[in-house]
């Protein structure tokens, strides 16, 4: 179990995506892209993101980053909240649907798009639950 | 027909000519199909303006000045006329012009030119790179069609350093632009031309016009769908307000438009449509579900997407003027009304303007009828009359015999009808008014008759012709037919025109008030302008001083003028009033004095207070009108007006 | 008055009290004068919803069930209750409750309790952070007066870990916001609350409540001011359709607004106000001329702005779901229209929908009227009924022997009403309903009367008994006066409503029409969940299957429910619907079985297409109508649907399963 | 007689203004900062700006920038090459450029209008002294 967005927690993400879940039941072998970008991140009220890339529900790219974008990869999305909102929903207490509709998340790029590989998403979502458990308060 | 051909082919010279085509207003009307005698071949194979008879009798003036040299397009212009008489009885509907003689004269100018006069005009790099985006025909820099444009976007004194360029869709029109910009060219749009033609004569002219740079004719763009189900339509801005009106009618439909050559997508950019329809129908973004433009960058936009930065309000206060669209709309998705089965007309005479606006506020207010507005005597004349003489003569009974000043004119359903009728003592129906139109060259002649001196001692005249006693009499003796009314046309001409009144809809009120062919008749052979604007309907008073303040003015400058209309909008919050000078747009001294009129009557409105002037109008019609009439306009501190000056006079030269 | 101090001084248990508690329905009519009251001094002083009648209702609950234990500030709110009974009349004219009972109860309770049992609010760093903002006394993490806002913007599940602050102004709003995004806590506007407190029972509960963080309690924000000459009114957020209508009549104008308690800056946003007027006024950003917002990154912004991102529209499609504003209107301005010195009203009955529809749409294209609705016969007798046994028998009456199931309701000047009669082949005049306001009880009371069975016979009974030889009788026999109908209140109440009903506006429809204090009726005691949407309205036929569709499903759930009302928009071209499901909130099963019919029946209107479901407008009131309702939606696919479903089940919860 | 945005035109403008300009008269006293940015500047289709700063009518600051790292101004006008040729070469008023959105200004329009005399006093000076353009 590590911190959220540590460079453990961005290597075990990585295989326990690639070990859990089946590209094909799980992420219905979308291709996508995500860039998700963390705001207010304590202690020092940082900017952070990590990038996520699908291939026919494969992962092929998850990297985190600092700062608002993500150097080289336009992703076919980008969401943007603090970082209380995703650590609600890691912590389960929310579903990035819902962060989304309530306008916790603001989306950048069509919502019916992100809607729908909405199911294989939350799907990464779980697996980053089980690994994560820490976070900056 | 063959007396036709006899008439039009009879020689006249290029002098004789010019005389024609120097009466000659810009008004379109020969550019799109009003009367059913179908389109003008060459022009509509073609396309560019030089092609169309409007744009023959711009071109023979400046032939005959010197200004430009013939060129190979000049005898393709020439020659693509067919002599087919089109031209001849649309321009006769409206202006009583001969355009076809002048398209002779034309021909035969060019049949004597020998080779060596005709100059060649070069491609540069600019046209080559225009072309690449439209198709080689679609891209000119031939000064002959430049000089088309005169008066209707490039002002007519300075150089012919013009490219036009005739793009098909938005992605043509973007590219135009980015290639503009990259070389660093200015560039205007142009639609119907009107609006630019009224200017031309006056101080505006250099506001307005291009000085130089390329010349985006909208034309091709004439995208035309009706949607009955959401009782919309797509429009592309080469589409003229007829040309809608006439498709929506197919589906008991109908638009909020301008006058019929007016391009609707233009007419949103420019005023955001006024009509008399406004106040039921809606003003400004009222008018349209979703645009489609191009801005001064380039970029496509729809009004309708949610990246772009903020696409329905405008700054606010008097130095918001805009003399040139900051976008050009290539497509609007237009708000269409139903048509119901038992619409009609009503007209209440008065004899003075303050009853009259009382009750059409009233009315405004109420949400009674689909149309509203006071038109003054001298609208009514110009537009029931087939000519300007006759109009004359109709103005001089209305005023000095029957004493209607003013017409409260409305269109509406049965219901709404008896309430107005129940409002008026008294009213002109729709009978009476198809009587008037074909009845108006006898009504005239009856100018110094006794009836017309009985009739004026009548304690009210009005009531004794429109619902009293003398009504039949009145009736009977104007004989109102379609043969009587040809009579007043060319010989020529008078079987057309037998048929064309013989066409219900010629004389039916409310399907004018809904294609508007008729305000053409307002420039016949001469010019109008017509300030104006948006003024708060809770004072009367102060919309009587507002009225009184632009007839001083004329006055002053001794023009001819009158009260246009008056329209009320949001509800009656507001109306719209039109106040019009009449000059002869070739004469420099006359144009000067408009000018001049045109400033002062801005500025004064500005002091007055609580008044939206025609020149802050200008290009504010994509806007909501909660963003461009709210809040109340204040009246202009001393400071201001200072200000104010400053600003036209460094934009439009001293004065 | 000494009758009402004796009835107010005697004891009650805390079982009686918890089962009045119960009944609350949040209407938030105890926080407006609508009755010429005043109104609770405690509220009016301290601010917080705890103070307010409804708020120690929910304390109350609150505390009996053991989720909030006592603290310092709950001495407070107990004792600071005058025992005026202001609240007891309001609230009995809107849902026939006695708050007062409860917060007596409250008292004695809070008297017995001893110090030890209280416990200690600690303020920290969060909380020391919002009152340098608002001020000490504007900002409280104190669970009671948390506790007071369970239901009406918290889950009843949820810990108690919030913070509540009451700004006064936009600035402080803003700073609000950028604080609480500095610190990673989620927060949320809080206006009138009626329509949380509808939605928290049902399954989208967890979905539009704050789960935790900083409510934004907006009623301190009352800036308002009338501009006569532009027709415009300039409302602050904590201003409710009531107070409006009220400053604006005085000027001869009228505002198109909600339900009186909805305040009219966050109606705007939630709904774009729906309204009998919108045909006439508009809706949407119709409403508006500007609004000033406070965006969720705390920037303060208006609609008038050039250099914003384009306010007026919005995405499109069954998947753009909104559960949350777009950010917290501060402060707008809206449109007043003139009123007509000759307005009228005019109902007109028919005993199918079909029939009253065809008739309203008409009005509507021609703009005839300018309020036009048609109400089934369910709302009037809601509406016209002092108490819900009344409005029983009411409803039973119009069923069974008037055959008036639906009228065409309709306001607008002397001219409008002659086209209206002139259509109809019997009308409803203004006396008329004036009568049965008043003589609703003596009406009910006739419901096994030979004087309907013989009605019920004539061919046409509303035209015998409205238009016809029997309304003479009818008019004697129910002697409606203010004093018959006060006798349907509490002994200690009746003078007072004899007073109230003595007021001409309480019988003048129209009246009530413009300042909505009626329709809190429908939630006396029990709550109502409204499925509502816009239909295309060129395909009659297809509004009657909808309204059909929709009973079928409530048959299917077993759930009590008709249709409220059918509304016309934009020119008669959109109708607005609303069909209201009535169960008893504090029932587990009847919540789950609304929601069952909540998501099936939304379901189904997707599948039909031409109508755009209260899911897909909630929270695009400040929007273009055109850019919300056009292109009109189609029917969608049924991959389309299980994406929808997908959707549901990722915003209800697992326990949502079809 | 030098170049449009050249070293030698930043140099004659403001010796021009210093020495022609009277703060008062032609002035009128205003302190007020105008950023011009330049699209299209040709051969290679950079943006360039000049930053222009007034003080009780007096000039405090005259410079030009490559590049779109722009300085904050009252108020700032946008346009390309082309028509801040057309001004200099006095075909088109500034007032005129504006009406026309050849010029974009961010910024209020009234504050930019009242000095727009002013303003075209100094565009009277720097027209005198610039005749050479990128074509």
């Amino acid at each position: 179990m590590v911190k959220f967005l540590s460079d453990e927690w961005n290597n075990i993400s990585k295989e326990y995506i690639l070990k859990k879940l089946d590209p094909e039941k799980d992420l219905r072998n979308v291709t996508t892209s995500l860039l998700a970008v963390i705001e207010h991140v304590p202690p020092n009220d940082s900017t952070m993101n990590f990038y996520l890339e699908l291939q026919d529900g494969k992962l092929t790219n998850f990297i985190v980053n600092t700062g608002d974008t993500h150097v080289g990869k336009e992703a076919v999305f980008t969401v943007s909240g603090n970082y209380g909102t995703y650590r609600s929903i890691l912590k389960g207490e929310m579903s990035m649907a819902v962060a989304l509709l309530r306008g916790r998340l603001k989306l950048k790029g069509s919502k019916m798009k992100a809607l729908q590989i909405i199911k294989p998403l939350d799907g990464v979502i779980v697996s980053l639950k089980e690994i994560t458990d820490e976070f900056e308060e | 027909m063959n007396q036709n051909n006899v008439l039009s082919s009879d020689k006249i010279s290029l002098e004789e000519s010019v005389a024609i085509a120097e009466k000659g207003t810009h008004c379109g009307m020969c550019r799109i199909d009003f009367l059913g005698t179908g389109l003008c071949p060459s022009g509509k194979k073609y396309g560019y303006l030089a092609y169309w008879p409007q744009g023959r009798m711009e071109i023979v003036k400046h032939l005959k000045e010197g200004k430009i040299k013939p060129t190979e397009k000049l005898i393709e212009i020439a020659n693509s006329c067919t002599l087919c008489g089109i031209c001849d009885k649309q321009c006769n509907f409206a202006t009583q012009l001969r355009p076809e003689k002048v398209a002779r004269a034309l021909k035969d100018y060019v049949d004597k030119l020998d080779k060596s006069q005709i100059q060649t005009v070069e491609e540069d790099d600019i046209l080559r790179g225009l072309r690449e985006i439209v198709g080689k025909d679609w891209a000119t820099n031939d000064p002959i069609i430049i000089a088309s444009y005169i008066r209707s976007i490039i002002s007519p004194n300075g150089e012919l350093n013009f490219y036009i360029v005739m793009p098909e869709n938005t992605e043509q029109v973007s590219k135009i632009i980015k290639f503009a910009n990259k070389n660093n060219l200015p560039f205007l749009p142009r639609a119907g031309g009107t609006a630019l033609s009224v200017a031309t004569p006056t101080v505006l002219k250099n506001g307005i016009c291009l000085e130089h740079g390329i010349v985006i004719d909208l034309l091709r763009l004439n995208k035309l769908e009706i949607h009955p189900e959401s009782s919309s339509a797509t429009v592309g801005a080469g589409i003229a307000s007829f040309e809608l009106q006439k498709e929506a009618y197919k589906h008991k439909l109908r638009a909020n438009v301008a006058e019929a050559g007016a391009h609707y997508c233009a007419n949103i950019a420019t005023t955001g449509i006024v009509t008399t329809w406004g106040n039921s129908y809606g003003c400004f973004a009222d008018n349209f579900i979703d645009l489609v433009l191009v801005d001064n960058e380039g970029n496509v936009k729809k009004h309708s997407d949610m990246g772009i930065s903020n696409p329905y309000t405008t700054e606010h206060g008097f130095t918001n003027i805009s003399l040139s669209p900051s976008y050009i709309i290539t497509e609007a998705t237009a708000k269409l009304f139903p048509v119901f089965d038992d619409e009609e007309a009503v007209l209440v005479p008065f004899d003075n303007l303050k009853d009259a606006m009382d009750m059409v506020i009233q009315l405004g207010r109420r949400g009674v009828g689909l149309s509203l507005a006071v038109l003054s005597y001298k609208y009514l004349a110009e537009f029931i009359c087939p000519n300007r003489k006759i109009a004359k003569d109709f103005e001089e009974i209305c005023k000095n015999y029957i004493k209607l000043r003013y017409v409260v004119d409305v269109i509406c359903d049965k219901n709404d009808k008896k309430i107005v009728e129940e409002m008026a003592k008294y009213s002109i129906d729709q009978s009476m008014m198809r009587t008037l139109i074909l009845g108006s060259p006898k009504l005239a002649s009856l100018k110094d008759s006794e009836f017309m001196k009985i009739l004026s001692e009548e304690d009210d005249p009005l009531k004794a012709i429109f619902a009293g006693p003398m009504r039949k009499h009145f009736e009977k003796g104007l004989d109102a037919s379609p043969e009587q009314l040809a009579k007043v046309y060319d010989k020529d001409l008078q079987d057309f025109f037998k048929k064309v009144y013989s066409k219900p809809e010629m004389s039916n009120v409310v399907w004018l008030h809904a294609f508007r062919i008729l305000p053409s008749r307002l420039m016949r052979q001469m010019m109008t302008m017509g300030p104006g604007g948006a003024i708060w309907a809770g004072d009367k008073n102060h919309i009587l001083k507002w009225v009184d303040m632009f007839a001083e003015v004329g006055n002053k400058y001794n023009l001819e003028h009158a009260l246009g209309f008056i329209s009320p909008l949001d509800n009656g919050k507001f109306i719209y009033i039109e106040y019009d000078y009449f000059y002869d747009h070739n004469d420099p001294d006359v144009a000067n004095r408009i000018s001049k009129t045109l400033l002062e009557t801005t500025e004064k409105s500005l002091v007055m207070g609580q008044i939206f002037t025609l020149i802050n109008y200008l290009f504010k019609g994509l806007y909501r009108k909660e963003h461009v009439l709210y809040p109340l306009f204040k009246g202009l501190t001393k400071e201001e007006q200072e200000l104010f000056r400053e600003v036209l006079h460094s934009v439009l030269g001293e004065f | 008055m000494s009758l009402e101090k004796v009835e107010t001084m005697q004891k009650i248990s805390l079982e009686d009290a918890l089962e009045i508690a119960k009944k609350g329905s949040h209407c938030g009519m105890c926080r407006f004068d609508f009755l010429g009251t005043g109104i609770c001094p405690s509220g009016k002083k301290y601010g917080f919803l705890a103070y307010w009648p409804q708020g120690r209702m929910q304390i109350f609950k609150m505390l009996m069930s053991g989720k909030v234990k006592p603290s310092e500030k709950l001495i407070e709110i107990a004792n600071s209750c005058t025992l005026c009974g202001i609240c007891d009349k309001q609230c009995n004219f809107a849902t026939q409750l006695r708050p007062e009972k409860v917060a007596k109860a409250l008292k004695d309770y809070t008297n017995n309790l001893d110090k030890s049992e209280y416990q200690e609010v600690i303020e920290d760093d969060v909380i020391k952070g919002l009152r340098e903002i608002v001020g000490e006394k504007w900002a409280t993490n104190d669970p009671v007066i948390i506790s007071s806002y369970v239901q009406t913007i918290i889950h009843p599940d949820s810990e108690l870990n919030f913070y509540v602050v009451m700004p006064e102004n936009a600035e402080e709003i803003s700073k609000i916001i950028k604080f609480a995004n500095q610190h990673n806590i989620p927060f949320m506007p809080r206006s009138g609350g009626t329509l949380l407190s509808c939605a928290t029972p049902t399954v989208l509960s967890k979905a539009i409540c704050l789960d935790h963080g900083i409510i934004i309690d907006l009623l301190r924000l009352k800036k308002l001011e009338v501009d006569v000459k532009s027709c415009t009114a300039t409302v602050g957020a904590g201003i409710t359709a009531f107070e409006l209508q009220k400053e604006a009549h005085k000027h001869k104008l009228r505002a198109n607004l909600a339900e009186a308690g909805a305040h009219v800056c966050s109606n705007i946003a939630s709904t774009g106000i729906t309204s009998t007027w919108q045909n006439r006024y508009g809706w949407a950003a119709d409403n508006y001329i500007d609004v000033t917002i406070v965006d969720d990154k705390g920037t303060i912004r208006n609609n008038s702005d050039m250099e914003i991102k384009n306010p007026y529209t919005t995405e499109r499609g069954f998947t753009d779901i909104t559960l949350s504003p777009p950010g917290i209107i501060t402060e707008s301005t809206v449109k007043l229209h003139h009123i007509a010195d000759d307005e009228d009203v005019i109902l007109v009955p028919f005993e199918h929908l079909k029939d009253a529809l065809s008739m309203i749409i008409k009005l509507a294209q021609r703009n005839v009227g300018v309020s036009l609705i048609v109400l089934s016969r369910k709302y009037l007798s809601e509406f016209l009924c002092p108490t819900n046994q009344i409005a029983k028998d009411f409803e039973y009456i119009c069923k069974n022997y008037l055959k008036l199931n639906y009228v065409v309701d309709v306001i607008g000047n002397k001219d409008d009403k002659k086209i209206v009669e002139e259509m109809a082949e019997c009308t409803i005049d203004k006396s008329m309903i004036k009568t049965l306001i008043l003589g609703a009880p003596k009406l009910a009371s006739l419901k096994n009367s030979e004087f309907l069975k013989v009605l019920s016979e004539e061919k046409n009974p509303c035209k015998a008994i409205f238009a016809g030889p029997m309304r003479k009788h009818l008019e004697k026999g129910l002697d409606a006066s203010p004093e018959q109908i006060a006798k349907v209140f509490d002994a200690d109440l009746q003078d007072f409503f004899k007073k109230v009903y003595s007021r001409p506006e309480m019988t003048d429809i129209i009246w009530l029409h413009s300042f909505r204090i009626l329709p809190s009726r429908l939630m006396r005691q029990r709550l109502f969940f409204a499925q509502a949407g816009m239909i295309w309205s060129a395909d009659q036929d297809k509004i009657l299957r909808l309204v059909d569709m929709l009973s079928k499903v409530c048959d299917k759930y077993k759930l009590e429910h008709m249709l409220g009302f059918i509304l016309p928009m934009d020119d008669g071209k959109y109708v607005f619907f609303e069909y209201d499901y009535y169960y008893n909130h504090n029932d587990p099963d009847a919540t789950k079985r609304v929601s069952q019919a909540l998501i099936e029946t939304t379901e189904k209107c997707l599948l039909m297409g031409d109508i755009l479901m209260v899911l897909n407008y909630l929270f695009k009131g400040l929007y273009r109508k055109e850019h919300v309702l056009y292109p009109i939606p189609k029917g969608i696919s049924d991959e389309d649907l299980a994406l929808f479903r997908e959707l549901i089940v990722s915003i209800l919860g697992d326990e949502f399963k079809w | 007689m030098v170049k449009f945005l050249s070293e030698e035109w930043i140099e004659y403008g403001k010796n021009y203004i210093l020495e022609k300009l009277d703060p008062e008269k032609d002035m009128k006293n205003i302190t007020t900062s105008l950023l011009g940015i330049i699209e299209h500047v040709p051969p290679n289709d950079i943006i360039m700006s000049f930053y222009l700063e007034l003080k009780d009518g007096k000039l405090n600051d005259f410079k030009v920038n490559n590049g779109d790292s722009f300085q904050e101004a009252n108020y700032v006008i946008k346009g390309n090459y082309g028509i801040y040729k057309d001004i200099l070469q006095g075909k088109i008023g500034t007032a005129m450029a504006l009406l026309k959105n050849r010029l974009q200004l961010k910024g209020s329009k009234i504050e930019a209008l009242k000095i727009i005399k002013p303003l075209d006093g100094l565009i009277e000076s720097l027209r005198d002294i610039t005749d050479e353009f990128e074509e």
